[in-house]
């Protein structure tokens, strides 16, 4: 389990704090760059939007929604491993787990923000955003829950709510460890986030129940989000989107990007802040095997879309197809291909399933195809719907691919900010997968 | 050292009150503004009294507001309207207020009236239907009969409408399109 | 008065508890740096109440959700799409994230109750729990008791053991 | 299992709205219609739609409640074109209300597709949802020159950047002919006595309106008429326009 | 915790206090901005707020002279629909109409009187007074008027008609000058010439193509320009669906398909310049085939014989079996009708072409019959209004008299010869060589723009007025058009100008021209009608009368029969039978491609590029807004490799227009079209730089019979200039792609 050797409980504390507790400047410059950047590329812009309308974006009468939609469902996606593959492996308590899900449970929640602040910068007019929650209003007024949309307001919130519950309540011991191991306001602050943890064994019993029972929750709502995400698509009749394989498409995609997500942050924590001890080859190896069957399945759902459609034979499902294929974002469409369901069969050759480097570039490649999914489907479906009088077509404008750009930024700074603040893997789960030091040791 | 939650919390006291009492300044001080500095009874260029007209003269409300039952706006008294009466009202001819309606009415200025029940443009009101529907001024406007500057008694905004319209149970009365435009 | 001990050794730290139980202190309370499945098992921790919370709130965001849905669908009456007012197949979507909203928040709650966090007063810790040292702490013994509680974690194997003055 | 079919289907209410005193309905004879879009201006004239400006148009951003749209059947010396005018169905089963997550827009009790500017947030989805792509969207909020807005209809508000607009069947003219209907206690307003601004402006008559709840109106008739058809009716949205087929002679 | 300190005390309060103030402000920060509520002075008596009101007029956007009402609200006017009781109209309205509310607002109207400075024509005015500006032309006409050099003095109108034409004459005829013309490059003065051959007729006849069965259109775009669109549209849809069981057939022949085309049941693209051609070879089948029982059916024959369907179907390129078919069908049904305009009314053989029009309805016998031609009786008054159209002959007489420096004053009011002439007949440059250039006109376009003094007047819906439509519609109607709002600005209506200009000019003009405005001349002459008309009575009569006009906005005689129908001679008929080919300028060999310029439905000849609805109403029959394009066949365009929105040089022998390409479906191969209307040099923000104008590279051929330009003659060359442009359009995929949008196919007859 351990490529160099296995640590003693001290030093597990030791590395892992080190990482909150000792800052360099490379940190603080890191930091400045994320958080200039998504400064400039995602805020900036949007408040120009926000002052002359949505119109600075790229969309039109016939293509009405654009990539800030398609980022939305790529960050969703995102968010759908952490929490979701957390609680699963949980729940079958596999032990290569719980060196990675912390930060894994982390990306969920912060890929869930980046979503929501998508959600934001799509709307037209985001000053009444607060309309479409179910709060009690004078106008008696209510939100209209036979909309998808409001099916999505729920899911997200409840998604939102949840993984960050989970997420704490997973680093409520080690909130004490940092507590111990610090002095002065951050000792005060920690004591209180620890809620005053002491470790009894009652503690940890009541913890492990609460912590399970968590875990039955989230993986359905983690698979509800997702499928309700894909029926904005799929509840309209826009030829394209009108599948019902749409939630399964979704699911399994999000997944998938997810896992590959994973991947990047695993090699991230392992290569800037030296957790080589407790992340290893045998998380590559299982994330590595988990995303050759999550593209099989990617890809055997796609030919079935397009069997499906092609079957139909109606000129709305065709013409969908046919511009999806050959038109002009065809290039879009077969890089996703290659990218999504070819690049991740590398992955069946162990030399490459074992190298991080490669494994980084593959998962990489992954997330890039799947944001082109989205894109893809935004674009091509829905500007060309029935009556050919009508057809559009969408192209985003650099403000769109700006705040495409500064999302990331947005999720590299939380990201950062995280790591200084919660420990990046679980000390006391690790602690779990060592080996007891006996007396006669 | 302690690990208990509440040494910890202590220190954080005294700001989080203060924050408290702020909050709290700051709803005193809204519903303050509300109540007494608000534009329900603006200051009028000319100190027009309806208690004057309406009660000691016993003029009835659309004898001045002509239109009320027969178009969307109630219509406020052209100039010539209020001089055609106080023309032949020798006895307050010489008060200062009368003499500014006079100045107007020589300028053949209108006088600026500052609007007191305002409905945003989106909406679709018109006072015929409600006067024929027996409503009287004052279910609206208030007693404005006593009032010596005009004051706005209801608020005028979405739900005090829909209110009404529910306990009258006025016929789809309470569908969007009846009011919004 | 209570009495604190701590263990370099997991194996140790658990004998001294199944030791103290056996002489009938039933106030300790076992610190570890990691959840310990046997130190539960001395304690005879069964099946934690914090899944009974878990259910109620299920249940009860089941019923508020669909409440909800249907009751702001009639506070203001506007139909849609051609679909009745009370549209169930939609509402049960709303129902269903409503019942794991409700069930996380409840489950959250019952952890609270359950374990007596967050814990306002201070309690004898040491804080080297967090990281290597298993401890045992004997709270409400006796005068007369404390002795020979001392003794048995001394057997056990403690190399360090602290009296605390209660409630401070 | 028949049962429970039975179940799912009572939630759609065919004729939920002829209960009611009015359902608006247009029928728009092909045969007749000339596509000489002089519809199109009326309804700009008559309900602000903005000037959008040739850089709007050239993104694809203009703003016409009702277009025309054109259809080239066959090729040279054979060609024929053919003009379809297409405006909000006012859908009895619409797509687009369903999407609406705060009501801005909804089915009324006159079988009217309403749209609630100052409700929207701009989601933007009833527009997707829409088969016949007559939502049309603010992207800036548009201004006059002056003194062009002096003719603006004060019976109509200009909507600001960031809400969905659509044809409204001019409910401005609708209201105030049911006001009129309201003064000499007449129940519902005669036939002919509400036309919205296209119906009115058509110069060969090809745009008819009415109540279809009254037999006796002119356009119940008119949708008897053999070569009625309801443009996507296999989408099941059950518009309130019945067009009538060009006759191919 | 027990007790509180005065520091802590302190402090509390300031929290507070801050969140006090922080509230207020707040309050202050949200509530709306006061708005004022104005009450009138003294209300008009007709006045009451929210509450609309309708006023009839006459809409002055094309010669149609529909009546239309226009909705105020508040002293504004909101909408223009037609007026339910105007014959023409019969409450109905085209685009055009429509966007007259442009034209009253326009942010471009000229707002003031404005005199030249600096170099003519480079626009640069100044705002001057009303006094100055009339002395100035006063004084400088009555100088002239003094000196006898009155004729010196010319004035150029639009196509003017009622009681203003004859004002204008009156001014004119005092003046001493007979140089009064009207130029309108829509006027139809090819069908004028040729009615007065075949029918002998002065007055434009009522086509009555709402009864009738089978409609031969000969490139009359009879649903978009041609005289009276908004009529003929009402007309079309009677004879289309309005008769029970009964649907009226109409045929199209022209080059390139129009409105009218689209609507038509078959389009048959005849070779340009040979639609008289082909209208013989009809004629010649209608007789041979037996179709036409005449006595003089052997006259008949003989003129025609050289016109067989055989050899006319070689020259016009319309298979034999279509003409006989034609023949056939315009035969035997009960009532047909044969019209000509647009480019078959513009060749130089226009009129021979439509005398073989007037022919064939002839020969149908359709003649004062429902479903064909009823002459009109003489309109009301200004009958002779037609007969001061200038026509091209008469415009490049002006230009040679003003070369020559004959005029010393040119008075140019609603019409814009420098836009709607040719190029090289050198209108603009002649202009230089007139000392004084006075333009009474609302808008700066091209003409006013060459002004030395700019006189702004009011538009139709600001102006006192009066109109007799031209064609009738078989019985005598006059509308009355009245202000239906206050006027926007320091502008006077025309009428009012020539009067006080009467009154400075001094003489004899104010004695005869004694009228204070334009009212009380409309309503004296209208008295006068009146009076004429037999129903002699006192003062009371007449003004319930005139109320009752004004309210109606047109008074007319239905039941009045169309005066003495004027019986055609055939034998005047068959004599006026000439050759109907049209000549083209350029040869085919270097010009290989026929210009085809059409006016569009919404610019007519450019005069509605300067109101917004029009600029963004998607034209017609290619969506497309803002902008000129030059249109190809498919084929043609293959063969020449060249794709939509590729500039193209369109090159004749009188000049070229660089202008983006767009692919029609339906333009005969060797035809290339370009819309009239854009191409504007001045005219205000919306028209400006924007577009080309086709009609100045048309080369200078002339209809001898007619005078008239023979502006669908010219041949020109097309090459690529490897630049792109994207031609805004609102059309995504004009096919149905198999869908069955346009409803189950079906043939309900």
């Amino acid at each position: 389990m351990f490529d160099h050797g296995q640590p003693s409980y001290a030093e597990v504390n030791k590395d892992v704090l080190s990482v909150m507790l000792e800052t360099g400047p490379k940190y603080w410059m890191l930091l400045g760059t994320t958080m200039s950047v998504a400064g400039i590329c995602f805020f900036m812009p949007w408040i120009y939007q926000l002052f002359v309308g949505v119109g600075a974006a790229g969309m039109n009468r016939n293509a009405v929604w654009g990539s800030y939609l398609s980022n939305f469902i790529f960050w969703i996606g995102l968010s759908h491993s952490g929490t979701l593959l957390s609680a699963v492996l949980h729940i079958t308590n596999s032990p290569w787990r719980k060196a990675i899900y912390r930060s894994a449970e982390a990306m969920t929640l912060f890929s869930l923000m980046t979503a929501a602040m998508f959600v934001m910068v799509h709307l037209g007019r985001v000053w009444f955003v607060h309309w479409s929650f179910p709060i009690p209003n004078q106008m008696g007024l209510w939100p209209n829950f036979r909309s998808p949309l409001m099916f999505d307001v729920m899911a997200i919130t409840t998604y939102l709510t949840a993984s960050s519950i989970f997420i704490y309540m997973g680093s409520v011991p080690d909130f004490a460890a940092v507590r111990d191991a610090s002095t002065g306001l951050r000792r005060r602050l920690y004591t209180i986030f620890s809620f005053g943890w002491r470790g009894t064994a009652r503690e940890w019993h009541t913890l492990g129940w609460a912590y399970t029972f968590f875990a039955i929750f989230v993986i359905p709502l983690a698979v509800s989000v997702h499928s309700i995400v894909s029926w904005d698509f799929a509840l309209s009749i826009v030829p394209g989107l009108h599948h019902t394989i749409f939630a399964p498409y979704f699911v399994c995609g999000a997944i998938f990007s997810g896992t590959a997500g994973i991947v990047t942050v695993m090699y991230c924590l392992r290569k800037f802040l030296n957790f080589e001890r407790y992340i290893g080859q045998v998380h590559l190896d299982s994330l590595g095997k988990l995303l050759i069957t999550l593209s099989l399945i990617w890809s055997y759902i796609n030919i079935l879309e397009l069997f499906s459609s092609w079957y139909g034979g109606t000129s709305f499902e065709l013409e969908a197809l046919q511009f999806k294929l050959t038109g002009f974002y065809a290039p879009l469409y077969w890089e996703m291909i290659l990218f999504c369901a070819f690049v991740p069969l590398l992955i069946l050759f162990k030399k490459i399933r074992w190298s991080w480097n490669k494994m980084l570039v593959i998962s990489i490649l992954i997330n890039v195809g799947m944001l082109t999914e989205r894109f893809i489907i935004v674009a091509t479906s829905q500007p060309r719907k029935f009556l050919p009088d009508a057809f559009g077509f969408y192209f985003p404008s650099w403000i769109e691919l700006s705040i495409t750009v500064g999302a990331f930024a947005i999720f590299a700074t939380l990201f950062l900010i995280f790591i200084k603040w919660v420990p990046a893997i679980s000390i006391y789960e690790v602690k779990e997968t060592l080996k007891p030091l006996r007396r006669d040791a | 050292m302690s690990i208990s939650v509440l040494d910890a919390l202590r220190p954080g006291k005294k700001p989080a009150l203060l924050g408290l009492v702020l909050v709290f300044g700051l709803f005193v001080g809204a519903w303050v503004h509300g109540k007494y500095f608000s534009d329900r009874s603006p200051i009028q260029p000319i100190e027009f009294s309806h208690m004057i007209h309406a009660t000691d003269n016993e003029i009835p409300c659309q004898h001045c507001h002509i239109y009320a039952d027969r178009t969307p706006v109630a219509g406020v008294p052209s100039v010539s309207k209020c001089m055609g009466c106080h023309n032949s009202v020798p006895s307050v001819r010489e008060h200062p207020e009368i003499l500014k309606l006079v100045a107007y009415w020589e300028k053949r200025e209108p006088i600026p009236w500052i609007k007191v029940h305002d409905l945003p443009d989106f909406v679709h009101f018109t006072h015929k239907r409600h006067i024929r529907a027996g409503l009287a001024c004052q279910e609206c406007h208030g007693p404005v009969e006593t009032m010596n500057r005009i004051t706005r008694v209801a608020t005028m905004r979405m739900p005090w409408c829909v209110d009404c319209h529910t306990e009258r149970n006025v016929e789809h009365g309470r569908d969007c399109w009846t009011c919004h435009k | 008065m209570a009495i604190m001990g701590s263990f370099a050794f997991e194996e140790d730290f658990l004998t001294a508890a199944k030791k103290l139980k056996s002489s009938g202190f039933d106030k300790i309370s076992l610190l570890s740096p990691l959840p310990l499945e046997e130190a539960q098992e001395i304690l005879e921790l069964g099946k934690s109440p914090v899944r009974h919370y878990s259910l109620a709130g299920a249940i009860i965001g089941a019923i508020s959700g669909f409440a909800m849905a249907t009751a702001t669908a009639l506070v203001f009456i506007l139909p849609t799409g051609g679909r009745a007012i009370i549209t169930v197949p939609p509402f049960l979507i709303i129902t269903y994230e409503m019942t794991i909203l409700f069930g996380v928040l409840f489950t959250l709650l019952g952890f609270h109750f359950v374990s007596g966090l967050p814990a306002w007063r201070d309690r004898p810790y040491l804080s080297s729990a967090s990281s290597d040292r298993f401890v045992v702490v004997v709270e409400g013994a006796a005068a007369d008791q404390v002795a020979r509680a001392e003794a048995i974690i001394r057997d056990a194997g403690a190399d360090e053991i602290q009296h605390v003055g209660e409630g401070q | 299992m028949s049962t429970f079919v039975e179940k799912l289907r009572q939630y759609r209410k065919p004729g939920y709205y002829d209960k009611f005193d009015y359902h608006w309905t247009m029928t728009i004879d092909l045969d007749r219609c000339t596509g000489c879009e002089a519809c199109m201006v009326a309804c700009q004239a008559e309900n602000n739609l903005p000037i959008v400006g040739e850089k709007r148009f050239a993104e694809n951003r203009e703003i016409k409640w009702i277009r025309i749209e054109r259809y080239w059947e066959g090729e040279y010396p054979d060609v024929k074109m053919r003009f379809i005018p297409m405006l909000c169905q006012h859908c009895d089963d619409a797509p687009c209300e369903t999407a609406c997550p705060v009501f801005a827009t909804y089915h009324n009790q006159d079988g009217l597709n309403t749209q609630i500017y100052n409700r929207c947030i701009g989601t933007r989805t009833c527009a997707v949802y829409c088969p016949y792509e007559v939502r049309y969207f603010n992207w800036f909020t548009y201004t006059w020159d002056e003194p062009l807005e002096q003719q603006l209809n004060p019976d109509v508000t200009v909507r600001e950047k960031g809400v969905m607009e659509k044809c409204t069947f001019c409910i401005q003219r609708i209201r105030i002919a049911k006001d009129n209907a309201k003064d000499d206690d007449r129940r519902r307003v005669r036939d002919g006595e509400v036309v919205p601004a296209c119906v009115q402006s058509c110069p060969t008559e090809a745009l008819v309106f009415g109540n279809s709840n009254d037999p006796e109106a002119k356009v119940s008739k008119m949708m008897k008429n053999p070569r009625g058809y309801k443009v996507l009716e296999e989408l099941n949205t059950t518009p309130s326009i019945v067009y009538l087929t060009k006759v191919h002679s | 915790m027990s007790k509180i300190s005065r520091r802590d005390l302190l402090q509390y309060i300031g929290a507070g206090g801050i969140g006090v103030v922080g509230g207020v402000l707040y309050g202050e920060s949200v509530q709306q901005n006061v708005e004022l509520l104005i009450p009138q002075v003294v209300p008009p008596e007709d006045y009451s707020p929210g509450v609309a009101t309708w006023y009839n007029t006459v809409c002055n956007q094309c010669p149609a002279g529909c009546g239309i009402s226009v909705r105020i609200r508040e002293g504004k006017a909101k909408k223009i629909e037609g007026n339910p009781v105007h014959p023409v109209s019969q409450g109905r309205t085209c685009a055009r109409g429509q966007a007259g509310l442009n034209a009253l607002y326009n942010p471009d109207r000229i707002r003031t009187p404005l005199q030249n400075v600096g170099q003519r024509g480079s626009g640069n005015f100044e705002e001057i007074s009303w006094d100055e500006a009339l002395t100035t032309v006063g004084s400088r006409i009555g100088r002239l008027k003094i000196d006898n050099e009155a004729s010196r003095v010319r004035l150029l109108c639009g196509r003017v008609r009622g009681h203003l034409d004859e004002l204008f004459l009156q001014f004119m005829n005092l003046l001493g000058s007979d140089h009064y013309q009207q130029y309108d490059f829509t006027y139809p003065s090819a069908l004028m010439a040729a009615n007065k051959m075949s029918f002998g007729t002065d007055v434009l006849p009522y086509y009555d193509i709402r009864n009738a069965v089978f409609l031969l259109s000969f490139g009359a775009d009879y649903l978009g320009t041609w005289i009276s669109p908004v009529h003929h549209s009402l007309a079309y849809g009677h004879l289309r669906q309005g008769r029970e069981g009964r649907r009226g057939k109409t045929i199209q022949i022209e080059p390139r398909m129009s409105l009218s085309g689209a609507a038509a049941d078959e389009w048959i693209a005849a070779r340009p310049g040979t639609e008289g051609l082909l209208a013989l070879g009809i004629a010649h089948a209608l007789v041979s085939e037996g179709h036409y029982h005449g006595s003089d059916r052997d006259e008949w024959s003989k003129a025609l014989q050289a016109y067989s369907p055989s050899l006319v179907s070689a020259e016009t390129d319309v298979s034999e079996d279509k003409i006989l078919q034609l023949a056939r069908e315009f035969g035997t049904s009960t009532a047909s009708l044969a019209i000509a305009g647009g480019a078959t009314a513009a060749g130089t053989n226009a009129v021979a072409s439509i005398v073989a029009v007037n022919a064939l309805n002839y020969l149908a016998g359709n003649l004062s019959q429902p479903g064909g031609i009823i002459f009109n009786p003489d309109p009301a008054f200004s009958a002779t209004a037609g007969s001061r159209q200038a026509g091209f002959q008469g415009m490049l007489d002006l230009i040679g008299a003003m070369k020559a420096g004959d005029v010393d004053v040119l008075l140019v009011h609603d019409t814009n010869p420098v836009f709607a002439l040719p190029d090289n007949v050198g209108f603009r440059q002649a202009m230089q060589n007139v000392p004084l250039i006075i333009a009474l006109s609302s808008f700066r376009d091209e003409t006013t723009e060459m002004a030395d003094l700019i006189l702004p007047t009011s538009t139709y819906l600001e102006s006192w007025g009066d109109d007799v439509p031209d064609p009738g519609v078989g019985f005598p109607v006059a509308s009355i058009s009245q202000p239906v709002v206050a006027t926007l600005y320091d502008t006077l209506p025309v009428g009012d100008i020539v009067l006080s200009l009467a009154r400075q000019i001094g003489g004899e003009l104010p004695i005869h021209m004694r009228w204070g405005t334009m009212e009380e001349f409309i309503k004296e002459r209208w008295r006068e009608e009146y009076d004429q008309r037999g129903s002699e009575g006192e003062e009371q009569e007449f003004e319930a009368f005139w109320q009752a006009a004004l309210e109606a906005g047109v008074w007319g005689q239905p039941g009045a029969v169309a005066g003495d129908q004027p019986v055609p001679l055939s034998s005047s008929m068959i004599a006026s039978i000439a050759d109907p080919v049209s000549k083209f300028a350029g040869d085919e060999s270097d010009y290989p491609f026929v210009l085809h310029p059409y006016l569009t439905a919404t610019f007519l000849d450019g005069r509605g590029a300067n109101l917004p609805w029009l600029q963004e109403m998607p034209d017609p029959m290619t969506s497309v807004v803002y902008g000129s394009w030059v249109e190809l066949n498919p084929v043609t365009a293959d063969e020449l490799g060249i794709r939509e929105g590729d500039v193209l040089d369109v090159e004749s022998p009188a000049g070229s227009v660089r202008v983006p390409a767009l692919i029609f479906p339906a333009i005969r191969p060797g035809v290339v079209a370009i819309p009239v209307g854009q191409g504007h040099a001045a005219y205000g923000r919306y028209a400006r730089d924007r577009g080309v104008n086709p009609i100045h590279i048309v080369a200078t051929l002339i209809d001898d019979q007619s005078g008239d330009l023979a502006w669908a003659a010219t041949r020109v060359k097309l090459r690529a200039t490897g630049e792109r442009l994207q031609i805004i359009k609102t059309d995504g995929v004009t096919r149905t792609l198999g869908r069955q949008i346009l409803g189950p196919e079906n043939d309900h007859a």
